[in-house]
């Protein structure tokens, strides 16, 4: 077909990543406190859903994973899971200090540090809690991303599975998953 | 004739689960035989790490235990602090304490309005009452300088004193609100389906509530007056005239009718404190907080929250970190045995209800 | 309220023989007892004298002292006064009685408590894990464990901050000064 | 089959909300709402303002905040020349950290806007990364509200009008109590250590007394300062300068502190129990010193320490030197003082009495008796002010006035004393004189803020009815018919400011001249060295320039085996600095005998 | 041969008409559901970037044939569907396939979709699938009773199963079926609430008690071919109500008016509705729309 050719394929990419830009289903879990700015940025006075945001309620659906805060390593597990079973292209906003360095539950012996050592992560919001205000303009970087194609935390996902793989394998001390299976 | 039971696991990633936590139900067909409550996902253990901290740093993690209302924890810790070293609290500070407490309280049953009416289907509710918290949250914004983390009351008494005009915009928000509830209840309250889905749904037996750890507003809608406002009074709750609301019946319908109650019984409130609030000092300055020990000895203080009793048990051993800061939740309770027994013999379809009708808090619970 | 709480410590005091009180000029009566009390005198609060409200169990590590400090605190709705019940439990072989057929919800922090600090209450039935999975480690709340030094063996953290000086190191460096290492236990 | 009429229609008014105005914020995200007037967004920091005391820092409990050096700051004292470094994966903006900046240059900003898809970016330095920030401040600390205690515990005196009655000590001294609560007040920084000419480990102890471990505290300070209860009284405290606390408040009363511990401990046994030295076996060197001074102390109780055989000789009957005769008892009682020479006599020091080398012994043949010298022989001559009637009798010098009422003996000095000078000696001199029954007056050239004295001293003087008469420079003293002092006649002063920027210069106004009439007149403008003791071989080899020797930073002067220290060889005339010269002392003789080098 | 083009033609023109007013449609229900609730909410063409999207989206989710089938069927239904009912009223640019009897017809196709998603999302193992699409059969049993009652009533009272026939005689007589039929009518609108599965009938999907239900498992290209069947099949079943009791259309704008018209009472009901639960649902149907359909009947019978 004509996508076979290159110029297409490149017209192609812009208008598929602008629907995906602009249709950004983010699915509904709260893994951490971060949860509680989500339904603000949802509601009346922030309202999300005019970039396109809105609720999915399974991974499936998903095109965005938000880790809204710390993670324990039981609720990594469970990430893992539903971030692999997300269909892509996918991305991952990760939320606040606690995703990028540990934030304030450092010394924590049941709470990760760095997100990014265990999946991909497009965006980082700064803040603790960041405000709605931030999570949109969180959303907003994610789309500038996604618009010029650089938002691809999934193909390094795959690429690097087994770096990925060997991080989550060190925090999870009793590895009973399936394998990815995509 | 038994159906097959089938197990259907309610989160961790779930839209219909409160905050992150998993409830495994065996059902059979749609009803419900066997109800487990799993939590752990959200366990940073705050007591560990308090340990760790000394008295002041301590509060920074406090309010992480349970975020839809975080005040009460603030203060229920420092008025613990402030019983073991027996600092006094200036009485303009303990009428900025209610201040806060209550509009807590509000913005967190604006949350739980939004959740209730969600967890049946009715998102309009969600989109307004969740909307309009945001005025509560922009006041605490201006009052402690966070919109979620306020960590505005300490021992001694609050962080900061009231900034100019802010009684007149809390009077302003509170009309709007008021104005704003009466949608609400048109909506909500009035509305059939709403009732047909609430009533004679999730019933505590009157008899056993007080046994089984039930508290706050759950408890007052099986018909016992009890709340930690009148019954241990704190602060200057004792001077302020308000009522506590009663519901009969023990379903998500008369736990409902009492937050409804409740939060107007709020703004009064809060009227009164801005009617009656002293001039003079707001804090009590504490000592450098490096190198300040508190005596020997243990406090339990409990606060009444919108999910009910919250209790705060600290010991010290004398040195400038908390031997042990335990923390007790209404969702401790609630979330775990309570559920568990409501669940059995309920539809599935009404697992979100009762689950946001009893307040549940995940993070109250592992903290 | 007074003429209530000496009430209560009269009739504590003559049913438990090993009961010592302690009051509080507040709504607050404490008892210290043995372990093996524990169900009876919960039973006779609960039951006999209007204790119906389990308001908290919490255990102290008394590392020191190589003991665990079990304390319950009920609460009578009637009397609105608050009882403690401390009790003492050996941290070598920290065994206690199950209380949860007088509360029910007392199984949530029992569970809490075997996990948390290791004490074992028999008849407990409730499954092993509460808010851990898969752990491996000593039971993270008693005080001999290093929560900090675990977390920075375990998780990784971002590198950039290495060059993270403390400043005292610092004006050491420039000043000269050498820290007697008996001193150095009582850094700032 | 019921209807409920109501129950359905009654939610359909919702409807009417469609027509309204919509609440969402239609700018944001492109468009970021201002936060409110207190909001606790990112930091910024002023960095000329900020010290780098690293409180921020200590108090985080996150361990968000590192100090790192910045461009263009340099250290000093003071201030520790590091700036903090947020590090947004950890902050949790409580602001703490702002509250508890002693300075307040710590600051929270209304930015709160940061999104990045690396991870790597979220180390902020405030202030130098938003230099902009400076007009978004929001959350700040003021004096009302900072966590820092600004205000000293103060020191329980005896009233103005009751010292002057005897020569009991001024200084009533901390209570348990109060010194647990004015430690409490330190942050712990450890910016004082560099002021500290002898670097003592100021946050070490004063934390240690915080947490009501005096013993500890004790043996902190005995680590590198042998004369504590010394210093504990008069020391200059430097330390107290630079104090982070101190720019927004009272400084800790790092001195008082160190008196509250040494008290604590009774006697010579005592300390020695408490403070239970490492006294290493002799290695069989020989040490001499000259002079009991603090710096001579210092060098003989630690080489002692160290297994070295020291003795010290002194000119006068007890030891201390000018801490013994120049400071007036009120202020440096001599029970202290013979309390710690006892102790460091108990420790092994040898001292030779009313031995005044050059006269009792030879110079020469210490030089070859021991291994090694020490000379701290201080600045015993006074400096005279060269100007008529200076010789007058009733004219005393203010060094010799206060050795003479040391030693126990009585000077007439009538009921009218002028004292001239402003540093310690002169304020020393006039409450003396006023403790004897005298109308006291002190004339100084410059400004009385330009006094080189302690302010508490000053005020102590004004306290007890001390006159001070500023800008004034004496010209001539009037004898009477005896050939007494009578009076003194001086010029008043103008400030002119010194164009080379140092500080501002007395230039006499022409005519101003007055006089006044005094019993004695205490000249106290300075003292100077006497080093006729040594004889022309070595005095040719050792270099001495404006009155001291020549040093290296281990005290060694030119000549190998001599070593130099206090008075005689620094600029900054007092204890401590004597304490620290004696303390390289120690290091700079246990590098050439033992080390070798 | 010109018959078959031109048929074919037809079927593609009314297939985008249908797809493109269908996911307009749903935008505008997002938008007004989102006017009332006191925000903004997303531009009316947000669900063409959803769908589009979800058409773009790599999708590599295996749990057997059936899966594939489930949102097939749905499509094929929709179709068939909207290929039977006719668009406007002279079938010239929209000639469908409509035959005598097609009224019946059209209520078993009607059912066939479901049928085929209950296949489909029984293979994908997840007991929430299985639920809803319990829930989803059950519901379709409530609703179907007063929805064929309606039908019935009108075939008994025009003596005919064809829905040209009706829309001629609304055409010829000038009075639309929902003033000769109210019953009817009114039992069909009630029913209409069920079909279009918004409150208080979202019992399949019910995000906080089932996680979505049969589409838990369906994402991507599947999730697209659901969303599209969905506004093809809302479009189709619009259009039978339109031209079964509103006298059908003589142009494209009125269709559009008429079906927007239409449109509106399930979405507005739907904002200001929580959720029924099953049981309630089916209880209902079987009430009040049940008992119109019977009045209807009893009309068609008797007058």
């Amino acid at each position: 077909m004509m996508i076979n050719d290159k110029n297409s394929q490149k017209i192609v990419d812009i208008i598929q990543n602008y629907a995906r830009k602009h249709s950004l289903w983010i699915l509904a879990y709260g893994t951490g406190c971060g949860a509680i700015e989500i339904p603000p940025t949802m509601t009346s006075r922030y309202d999300a859903e005019r970039l396109g945001v809105r609720g999915a309620a399974t991974p499936r659906q998903a095109d965005v994973l938000l880790i809204t805060g710390y993670l324990t390593t039981k609720t990594l597990k469970r990430v893992i899971r539903v971030y692999e079973q997300m269909q892509d292209p996918k991305y991952v906003i990760g939320f606040g200090s606690c995703t990028i360095n540990g934030g304030m539950y450092w010394d924590s012996y049941n709470t990760i540090k760095a997100l990014d050592r265990y999946l991909p992560v497009d965006v980082f919001i700064n803040g603790c809690m960041p405000r709605p205000e931030a999570v949109l303009a969180g959303f907003a970087k994610l789309q500038e991303l996604i618009q010029a194609g650089k938002a691809d935390g999934a193909r390094k996902y795959k690429e690097n599975l087994e770096w990925y793989r060997a991080n989550q394998k060190k925090v999870i001390p009793n590895w009973r998953m399936p394998e990815y299976n995509w | 004739m038994r159906e097959k039971a089938t197990t259907l696991y309610i989160g961790p990633q779930h839209p219909g689960i409160t905050g992150n936590m998993m409830v495994r139900v065996k059902v059979e067909g749609d009803t419900i035989v066997k109800a487990t409550t799993e939590v752990g996902y959200l366990h940073r253990s705050f007591e560990k790490l308090i340990e760790k901290r000394n008295w002041l740093q301590s509060f920074t993690l406090l309010c992480r235990f349970c975020v839809p209302e975080p005040d009460p924890v603030e203060e229920s810790y420092a008025r613990a602090v402030e019983l073991l070293e027996g600092r006094e609290v200036p009485e303009r500070a303990k009428y900025i304490r209610v201040l806060v407490l209550e509009l807590a309280r509000i913005a967190s049953y604006l949350l739980w309005y939004g959740g209730q009416s969600a967890s049946l289907g009715l998102y309009t509710i969600g989109q307004w009452s969740v909307g309009d918290r945001n005025y509560i949250l922009d006041l605490f914004e201006e009052l402690t300088g966070g919109r979620v983390y306020h960590m505005y009351i300490w021992p001694g008494g609050v962080r900061r004193d009231l900034p100019k005009g802010f009684e007149n915009k809390v009077l302003k928000t509170m009309d709007y609100l008021e104005k704003r509830l009466d949608d609400y209840d048109d909506l909500m309250f009035d509305n059939t389906i709403f009732r047909k889905r609430t009533q004679g749904v999730g019933i505590i037996d009157k008899e056993k509530a007080v046994e089984w750890g039930v508290v706050g507003p759950p408890l007052r809608g099986c018909g016992i007056r009890s709340d930690i406002r009148i019954d241990d009074p704190y602060e200057v709750y004792n001077k302020l005239d308000f009522v506590v609301p009663v519901e009969e019946g023990g379903d998500i319908w008369a736990r409902a009718l009492v937050r409804r109650q409740e939060i107007r019984q709020s703004i009064r409130i809060i009227r009164q404190v801005l009617d009656n609030i002293p001039a003079g000092k707001y804090y009590n300055k504490i000592p450098n907080p490096q190198k300040w020990a508190l005596p020997k000895g243990d406090a339990y203080t409990r606060t009444e929250a919108v999910r009910g009793e919250v209790g705060m048990y600290v010991v010290s051993d004398g040195g400038t970190h908390p031997r042990r800061a335990h923390f007790r939740g209404a969702a401790y309770v609630h979330a775990i045995t309570l559920l568990e027994n409501l669940l059995v013999g309920e539809n599935i379809s009404d697992i979100a209800a009762i689950m946001n009708s009893l307040g549940t808090c995940p993070p109250e619970i592992e903290r | 309220m007074e003429e209530i709480k000496s009430t209560i410590i009269q009739r504590i005091k003559t049913h438990f023989s090993d009961a010592t009180e302690k009051e509080y000029p507040y709504n607050r009566v404490d008892f210290s007892v043995k372990k093996e009390t524990i169900p009876a005198i919960l039973f006779y609060l609960k039951d006999e004298m209007g204790f119906k409200h389990l308001s908290h169990i919490s255990c102290i590590d008394w590392l020191e002292e190589n003991e665990f400090e079990v304390v319950f605190i009920v609460w009578s709705p009637t009397d609105k006064i608050k009882v403690f019940v401390h009790t003492r439990v050996d941290r070598e072989n920290p065994v206690m009685d199950n209380v949860d057929m007088i509360w029910r919800q007392a199984n949530t922090y029992e569970r809490e408590m075997r996990e948390m600090f290791g004490i074992q209450f028999t008849g407990l039935e409730a499954p092993e894990e509460f808010l851990l999975e898969d752990w491996e480690g000593p039971p993270p709340m008693r005080r001999d464990f290093d929560t900090e030094a675990y977390a920075t063996n375990t998780y990784w953290e971002r590198p950039g901050r290495e060059d993270a000086k403390d400043i005292r190191e610092t004006i050491e460096k420039r000043s000269g000064e050498i820290l007697p290492d008996f001193a150095k236990k009582y850094t700032r | 089959m019921s209807f409920d009429l109501k129950g359905t229609l009654k939610p359909l008014t919702a409807l009417k909300q469609f027509g309204k105005k919509p609440h969402t914020l239609v700018d944001v995200p492109s468009i970021p709402l201002e936060a409110s007037d207190h909001y606790r967004g990112f930091h910024y920091n002023d960095l000329d303002e900020c010290i780098g005391c690293g409180n921020c820092s200590t108090i985080c409990q996150n361990q968000a905040i590192d100090m790192v050096p910045v461009d263009g700051i340099e250290g000093k004292k003071g201030d520790s020349g590091l700036r903090p470094r947020v590090d947004h994966g950890r902050c949790c903006w409580c602001g703490l950290c702002v509250e508890v900046c002693p300075t307040g240059s710590l600051s929270l900003t209304k930015d709160y806007l940061y999104v990045s898809d690396d991870p790597d970016t979220f180390l902020w330095t405030p202030g130098v990364d938003n230099p902009e920030g400076k007009e978004r401040i929001s959350f700040f600390s003021t004096e009302e509200t900072s966590l820092n205690d600004f205000g000293r515990i103060p020191m329980p005196e005896l009233e103005g009008m009751d010292r002057v009655k005897s020569f009991a000590e001024v200084v009533l001294g901390y209570n348990e109590v109060q010194a647990r609560a004015e430690a409490s007040r330190c942050i712990s920084c450890g910016l004082c250590t560099e002021a500290c000419p002898e670097h003592m480990h100021i946050p070490e102890y004063i934390n240690a007394i915080a947490r009501g471990n005096d013993a500890d505290a004790v043996r902190i300070i005995y680590d590198n300062n042998p004369l504590p209860e010394m210093c504990g009284k008069v020391c200059t405290r430097r330390c107290e300068d630079v104090c982070a606390i101190a720019h927004r408040g009272d400084p800790i009363a790092i001195r008082w502190l160190k008196r509250y511990t040494t008290e604590t401990v009774k006697n010579a046994d005592m300390i020695k129990e408490v403070v239970n030295p490492d006294i290493q076996e002799p290695n069989g060197y020989k040490v001499g010193i000259i002079g009991a001074g603090p710096s001579g102390l210092t060098v003989a109780y630690y080489l002692a320490l160290k297994g070295f055989d020291c003795t010290i000789y002194e000119a006068h009957a007890k030891a201390g030197g000018m801490t013994m005769y120049g400071i007036p008892k009120y202020r440096f009682p001599e029970e202290s003082l013979d309390k710690q020479i006892e102790y460091i006599q108990k420790i092994g020091v040898k001292i030779h009495f009313n031995t005044k080398v050059g006269k009792d012994i030879s110079f020469k043949e210490i030089y070859s008796k021991y291994d090694a010298v020490f000379i701290g022989v201080g600045f015993p001559k006074p400096w005279t002010l060269g100007i008529e009637g200076e010789d007058l009798k009733g004219s005393i010098q203010a060094v010799n006035f206060l050795y003479e009422i040391n030693n126990g003996k009585t000077v007439d000095i009538g009921d009218k004393v002028i004292v001239i000078g402003g540093g310690n000696v002169a304020i020393d001199a006039a409450r003396v004189s006023a403790r004897l029954g005298a109308d006291v007056t002190i004339l100084y050239r410059r400004r009385v803020q330009d006094m080189p004295a302690d302010w508490e001293e000053i005020e102590g003087a004004e306290d007890e009815g001390i006159h001070i008469i500023p800008q004034a420079i004496p010209v001539k003293f009037y004898p009477d018919k005896k050939g007494h002092v009578k009076a003194v006649e001086y010029l008043k002063a103008d400030m002119v400011a010194d164009e080379k920027g140092g500080r501002p210069k007395p230039v006499p106004v022409e005519g101003s001249n007055t006089i006044i009439e005094a019993t004695a007149v205490l000249g106290a403008i300075g003292q100077q060295g006497d080093y006729s003791f040594l004889e022309e071989e070595f005095s040719e080899k050792v270099k001495i320039e404006r009155g001291r020797f020549v040093v290296n930073e281990k005290q060694q002067s030119t000549l190998d085996k001599l070593f130099a220290g206090g008075d005689a060889a620094n600029r900054s005339a007092d204890v401590i600095s004597a304490i620290a010269d004696g303390y390289m002392a120690v290091k700079g003789i246990e590098d050439l005998l033992v080390k070798g080098n | 041969m010109q018959e078959i083009l031109q048929y074919t033609w037809g079927a593609l023109v009314s297939f985008v008409v249908a797809f493109t007013v269908g996911i307009t449609y749903m935008g505008l229900n997002r938008k007004i559901t989102a006017r009332v609730q006191n925000r903004i909410g997303p531009p009316w063409y947000q669900n063409f970037f959803d769908v589009l999207k979800l058409g773009s989206k790599e999708t590599s989710i295996h749990h057997g044939v059936m899966q594939h089938m489930g949102p097939a069927f749905i499509m094929v239904t929709a179709v068939m569907s909207l290929l039977i009912i006719p668009i406007l009223n002279d079938n010239r640019f929209f000639p469908n396939l409509n035959f005598h009897g097609d009224l019946v017809f059209l209520l078993y196709i009607m059912v066939f979709g479901p049928l085929g998603m209950a296949l489909g999302a029984g293979q994908t193992g997840n007991p929430n699938s299985a639920i809803g699409v319990t829930r989803g059969l059950s519901q379709m049993v409530g609703f179907e009773i007063p929805w064929v009652m309606a039908l019935v009533a009108l075939m008994i009272q025009y003596k005919t199963t064809s829905i040209v026939d009706l829309m001629n005689l609304q055409a010829e007589t000038g009075r639309w079926l929902m003033f000769t039929s109210p019953f009817a009518f009114l039992a069909a609108v009630l029913a209409m609430l069920g079909m279009f599965r918004y409150a208080p009938f979202d019992i399949v999907g019910a995000p906080q008690e089932l996680a979505s239900g049969p589409m838990s498992e369906n994402g991507g290209k599947y999730l697209f071919v659901m969303m599209s069947a969905g506004s093809v099949f809302a479009f189709a079943k619009l259009t039978l109500y339109v031209d079964l009791f509103m006298g059908g259309a003589n142009n494209l704008i009125i269709l559009v008016v008429k079906t927007f018209i239409l449109y509106l009472i399930p979405m507005l009901y739907g904002i200001v509705s929580p959720r029924y639960r099953t049981e309630q649902a089916i209880r209902y149907f079987w009430g009040w729309p049940s008992l119109f359909g019977l009045l209807a009947i009893l009309q068609a019978v008797f007058l």
